[in-house]
């Protein structure tokens, strides 16, 4: 299993029956496909529809009918469209349950940086800002490392994305929280040990007496 | 409202004219008004869309021309020749988040000074803006935001000018059709009045200045 | 032709084909009555409401469509229905091109006061006090007097309704209108006088050099 | 969203609790919530609503059965029970412009602090409120309104709990159905999934706890 099934698989069991999801472009899209047959939940494309489907087949695609990022989706039955007012009074009025989003850094404290990095070109936030400062439970799932780096860093040097910290992080190789405002070592990946994810982490992470594996 | 052709009316938008388009990436953008704008070279748009699109599509056109002089919009991360111009300081380019973008023109075309949100609290979107504690909690005060016109692109319009949208099409459409002095439509269909269900109507007639007939 | 439908048929002159137009309680409401069959208004009930129709015939009432009041309307060829935050956004947007409301009071720099006689019960403001800081134009029609007492006065003494002035009033016996914050008579009513309307009008008025009769 | 009964639903909803109501003038108005209420004896709501209705009918019979400790509305003017329970002091009313109410209900149902309004600057409306100028024009400062409990009156609702509308029974519903923890709802027709299009939707199914089942 690669490193981005291994996220997206443990997102997946994170959500619920009757959830209002939002995912994020990259690694979080892929949660969907992992989502157990049992589990109903509510996808949201912030551009303006709940209830978005899978791709469509070759040939019937609707040029109106796309993801945020302007490619073709399809919609479930029961799904919903409305402008982008709504939409975002959805997402900063607390009414999505959970919202998966990529990161460039998480810190100790379980504040997030994703949306710039400095020097670099600046594409905008997005939805992004909105999505962490309203959503009710905002997950981040990335690689752990980049280059090398521990995305899990001390403290955030790039632009933060929101003052309001995040709720988890799952990463290829670790599961952390932020119970009592500190990172906090949850599960570890299929054979790897705490000692082996406190190794590559930068931030100091608080290891519980019982560390289980990710059941995925 | 007045029925008139595309020509018309994008001969009353002056060069350097602020303008709000619909669409999101591309989807539910008034194409056809888009086209007559390159062709008409209006120059100098301080352009305010949710995004840039890409290159040939939608929005991209007017950067593809060269007719964008400033940008307010939640990201262009997809228009490279946007980008260009931006880094080329040839076009200011204001990024803002997207629910706070779509809430200052809600409270452009509402009639609202503003509006309080929790978005960009202790982030960089907060420099220069007052910060209003509520009850102990902080929020930016975001103004509203309004332009001279607005391209809006519907998917049934009715003889009045009755609006409805398809899918995700509507995205900022509604939103910017109350937010302009002067409001021009185009519609993927054109329809006798009643087609459009009353409950069904989300821009309601009196909205709209100028729907663009078919040719 | 009594005082009301002299008011109403002269404010009716006001409107022009395209405006979108909300009529108050009471005198305001007749006003429809007398649109000229060639002038086409869009009349908003702030209930949720474009393209208010007439009462409808015994039997045809549907309770789900009703006037602001609760009554029975019916709703015309091309009408839109919406939730009370699109009517008031309508309202406060500077989207209703003329307002016709009822007034208790209206002074020489064109202030209203028109909800509230302290004191006696207060039903509340409702949405008096949105439609005239926000419609484009407001029209106030009413008799010129009560109880013997002109309404047209020198300052208001009842609590405002807005601090923003009114354009125009419609009564029994003028038009006034208020073109640089002075009330101006611009008509008078068919067989009065200058000097009769300024009898009974407790503001003073500016007086141009020619005050025609209204034309109803 | 469950579909339960009437009995259990209203069950949920303790003594003293703040609820608000759809409808405009008794239209669009939850009856059979209502009547539960009444039955149950609810007593010592904090009521929010657009008005009082009259007596006998929507909000109104709140009023009748004595159950209202507090009301914030925008008019009271066509319930001579609702002015009595205010002048004899059994009800504290709070009465506010109509289009500043739903304004603060939408903003706490958005997750907005609050708006700035020009309506009320100027009058008793502003006492005691924040007022800032933005570009020279003063605004007031309204702030956000939440309630624990809303209860919504749809004209169908679908087997996941998307809801619509009839004509001018939409009024303060889908507002309220955004702004409070627990959303019920009845509704005139309960229909299969698909039966409401995407586009006709307007309370999404997520926003919705509750919904009546028929009996």
């Amino acid at each position: 299993m690669d490193a981005q099934e291994i996220i997206g698989r443990r997102v997946a069991r994170e959500l619920r029956t009757g959830h209002l999801v939002n995912l994020g472009i990259g690694i979080p899209t892929l949660v969907a496909n992992y989502v157990p047959s049992d589990i109903k939940v509510f996808f949201q494309s912030e551009n303006g529809l709940i209830g978005t489907g899978p791709i469509p087949e070759q040939g019937l695609a609707h040029p109106l009918l796309t993801d945020a990022g302007g490619r073709p989706i399809s919609a479930l039955p029961g799904a919903s469209t409305f402008d982008s007012a709504m939409s975002f009074g959805l997402i900063r009025g607390g009414h999505v349950d959970v919202t998966v989003l990529g990161g460039l850094q998480v810190d100790a404290e379980g504040r997030l940086a994703n949306w710039m990095i400095p020097g670099k070109m600046v594409p905008g936030m997005g939805g992004a800002m909105d999505l962490v400062s309203g959503a009710k439970r905002v997950i981040v799932a990335m690689q752990h490392a980049a280059r090398g780096k521990s995305k899990i860093v001390r403290k955030c040097t790039l632009p933060l994305t929101s003052s309001r910290t995040i709720d988890l992080v799952v990463t290829d190789i670790a599961v952390i929280g932020f119970p009592d405002g500190k990172a906090t070592l949850m599960e570890t990946a299929p054979g790897l040990t705490v000692a082996e994810v406190m190794a590559v982490t930068e931030a100091e992470l608080v290891i519980p007496d019982t560390v289980p594996e990710m059941t995925i | 409202m007045k029925a008139i052709s595309v020509e018309e009316a994008v001969a009353k938008i002056p060069a350097g004219a602020s303008i709000m388009v619909g669409g999101f990436m591309g989807v539910g953008t008034p194409e056809r008004l888009l086209d007559e704008v390159v062709r008409q070279h209006k120059t100098g748009l301080a352009l305010i869309s949710n995004d840039a699109a890409i290159p040939g599509k939608g929005i991209g056109k007017l950067f593809d021309a060269g007719l964008v002089s400033s940008l307010t919009a939640s990201h262009i991360g997809l228009n490279p020749k946007a980008q260009q111009q931006m880094l080329a300081n040839q076009i200011a380019v204001d990024l803002i988040p997207q629910g706070t973008l779509v809430e200052r023109i809600r409270a452009g075309g509402c009639g609202l000074g503003g509006v309080l949100t929790p978005t960009g609290v202790g982030t960089t979107v907060a420099e220069g803006k007052r910060q209003i504690e509520i009850d102990g909690k902080a929020f930016l005060l975001e103004t509203a935001l309004r332009a001279q016109f607005a391209l809006v692109h519907a998917f049934l319009a009715d003889y009045l000018g009755n609006l409805s949208y398809a899918l995700t099409a509507r995205n900022f459409n509604p939103v910017i059709a109350m937010a302009a002095d002067t409001v021009i439509v185009t519609a993927e269909h054109i329809v006798p009045v009643g087609v459009i269900a009353p409950d069904h109507v989300v821009t309601p007639a009196p909205l709209v200045d100028y729907l663009i007939a078919n040719e």
